[in-house]
């Protein structure tokens, strides 16, 4: 099946994100979105560390260490950007105010459950960081994924069996197959990437329309 | 006169006894008071519990302080980080405790001890392992987890400019979790870059205004402020501690 | 290009309806903000919930939307003062209901609107009138009373300065409610006395990120900002509203 | 009966602030005691509308309307002053920051109970203000009162009649007559203007020690 490389995926979530909106990326494949925001469109980038108006990372030797993402990576402010303490930066995801967050994911299910901050291995030192916090947060919670694990089982399933992240939270899935819509239906296939719907069902294993 | 200033971070730290939850500022190595642990590693309190975001990078900081041997329990939301091995050593051989808190809680409890809440309502971790046990309300038809505040003995922040009365501005994202953390300790202990006259900072700007800081040592500039020479926070690379 | 800025107070106010609960900064009139409530009242709408620490000083502001009846209801601490004697007779006629809430208690639901709590437990009138009915909680010993969250559809608020993001900077106690009542409404209007360039505004010192502004008016500068010239707030004597 | 005036108890209550304090003082007389700290001896004012560090009012033609205190009055800002939003400045209260207010009173019980916003009359507009916070939230919470009504009724009373402001929030009580200190055995006379522990018992009607 044809499938689309991460960056295209970035680019192709990036844009679906309208002007002006209020963004979270989260860390790993969702912070390439960044990259991928067409020229000329002002979309405010918010870091859980503190920060709205994030810019790029900076350029050779302008590194600042009191300027990071959520990644601990060195970043830059745009003109315009705000700085504030934890409280006040959750406070924001919390109360609703952010307008998309993008996020990866181990497990999406179909009732948009997200699980990805555990995998429930016995040995594994668990972290979770702010992902419940932007996972229940939102106003759309976009999951940026491949549709299969490394293994080639599907990461949408009709429930999720590593611990959850958050409850019916994600309103629309990103992967390399295709994308998603999270919907009180069921899920909705929103645009596929060349797989048909019976095959993205087979695939899944879950009852796509 | 009121003067917070003390004259340097062996005096800031002194009695801070063993035992004592002790909250750490910093986001990584963002805001992470290293200054003020050395000489709480130097000045020898054990058994703490420490309350931070992460729980140490690399070897230096809160990492050093953590194998020291010096903390029993950390209270974080993200100890797991690609140079968190200190911590990852102590927690799998069992020599240390974890309370693991999603971010926003965390921030929110610390908050809620500073400003007197008693408790509150959180939709953050409904239906996941982390609220489990605790506490389950429905208002206005979405499900809340009930949240108590975090409170600490002492806390350590790292700030930019600080004055005798122990107002302090912070710089960047370092400012994090420094400005809730001061007002949820009974003594609140502050490294600042310099210490500036009394009215020298706008008091449109200050954001943790003196009465939640009770020490304030000035550990010198740090170079790279001025000359963009990178040190502490993330590596020399730019690879960051994901 | 994001640019929240509108041309006058007429088009920051457009679309408030009948009904509305409107937020409206300042204490007493210090960041009340006038150029914005004299617009609403060109504008017509009534039936309004108003939620502001006071009920209106002299015939301005605030008094004067409710000299125009256009308050059902209004959610307040302090409402008897020297000069509010438009809604003293309101009241006293039947003709506006009141919802009085200690001042912290209100600062608190207002905050806890914007951050998302569901609600919390204050120690604020514990053992008082206006506690009863609420729910109570003893807490580690000590008793509270269960607060939930204030919402607004609209708040009106008074700053500085501002951007086209809708950044914010306030002065001095003008700030009072203006920042968590920004952040707790569905659409928030501020005026501001000068819009400047984006990044004009420290970002350190930013109160208000412009995430939680709509809509950004200049109203022009105060003269008494330059020339020491009284206008609003207290009376030219100096004497106060108590 | 020997009393003070209104100006020599503000003198005794700022006598007793020590350097460093913080300190609010309520609408009214207690604004009074501001004027009597000792020269030289750093205590910051705090401002329930936002503000620590608060200075004395203006002089004449200094009068910043963005510049008031909790009774409206112009006042200024000191070298050190910081301003904050209102529910930061009650958190201050609400989260035992304080070290002593001073609070007006209509009645206060000899256990400690605070009556200061309402005399509960049926044709009364209410207000209460920040007068709730301020009585469970600041470390010590003095009273400063006339001991008698004007029609000469004691307001140091066994049990409020008034509305209640606070639970066991007071304690110490400054009158005109004496200083009271609250305490786990009742009220205990701490110093006296001049009446004798029985005429203080007398015109109170209370067990006083």
């Amino acid at each position: 099946m044809i499938r689309i490389s991460r960056e295209e995926l970035a680019a192709r979530i990036a844009s679906d994100i309208p002007e002006g909106s209020y963004v979270n990326l989260g860390i790993g494949a969702p912070t390439l979105v960044a990259d991928f925001l067409p020229e000329g469109r002002e979309v405010v980038l918010h870091t859980e560390n503190g920060m709205l108006g994030m810019g790029p990372a900076p350029v050779d030797g302008g590194i600042d260490p009191d300027l990071i993402n959520a990644g601990k990576q060195p970043v830059t402010a745009l003109a315009g950007a705000a700085y504030f303490h934890h409280a006040d930066s959750f406070g924001m995801m919390r109360g609703g105010h952010l307008d998309v967050c993008v996020l990866g994911a181990f497990q999406v299910s179909e009732t948009g459950d997200l699980a990805n901050w555990s995998t429930g291995a016995e040995d594994a030192i668990p972290a979770v960081g702010g992902a419940m916090d932007l996972a229940i947060g939102a106003k759309q919670v976009y999951v940026m994924t491949d549709l299969l694990t490394r293994s080639g089982e599907s990461k949408l399933v009709a429930r999720c069996t590593y611990p959850l992240t958050g409850v019916g939270c994600v309103t629309r899935i990103y992967t390399d197959h295709a994308v998603f819509d999270v919907t009180a239906e069921g899920l909705v296939v929103r645009e596929t990437f060349g797989a048909t719907i019976a095959e993205l069902s087979d695939i899944t294993g879950l009852v796509l329309r | 006169m009121i003067d917070k200033t003390v004259p340097d971070a062996a005096a800031a730290v002194a009695g801070i006894p063993d035992g004592a939850t002790v909250m750490i500022g910093g986001f990584g190595r963002a805001g992470q008071p290293v200054e003020l642990i050395d000489a709480l590693i130097a000045q020898g309190a054990g058994d703490l519990t420490i309350v931070n975001n992460n729980a140490g990078n690399g070897d230096t900081g809160l990492a050093a302080l953590l194998a020291a041997g010096r903390v029993r329990r950390i209270v974080c939301s993200f100890p797991r980080q690609s140079d968190s091995w200190v911590f990852d050593d102590l927690y799998r051989s069992g020599r240390i405790e974890l309370e693991l808190v999603p971010q926003g809680n965390l921030a929110e409890r610390i908050r809620a001890a500073g400003a007197g809440v008693g408790a509150f309502y959180s939709p953050t971790g409904v239906g996941t392992q982390l609220a489990e046990g605790r506490e389950h309300r429905v208002i206005d038809g979405r499900e809340y987890v009930l949240e108590y505040p975090i409170r600490a003995d002492y806390a350590l922040v790292s700030a930019r400019k600080g004055d005798r009365w122990g107002n302090l501005v912070y710089r960047g994202t370092a400012r994090n979790f420094g400005p809730v953390m001061a007002a949820a300790a009974t003594t609140t202990i502050a490294q600042v870059d310099e210490i500036v006259p009394l009215g020298a900072l706008d008091p449109e700007g200050i954001v943790t205004p003196g009465i939640f800081v009770d020490r304030v040592v000035s550990v010198g500039e740090r170079a790279w402020l001025d000359d963009g020479v990178f040190v502490g926070g993330v590596d020399r690379e730019g690879r960051a501690a994901s």
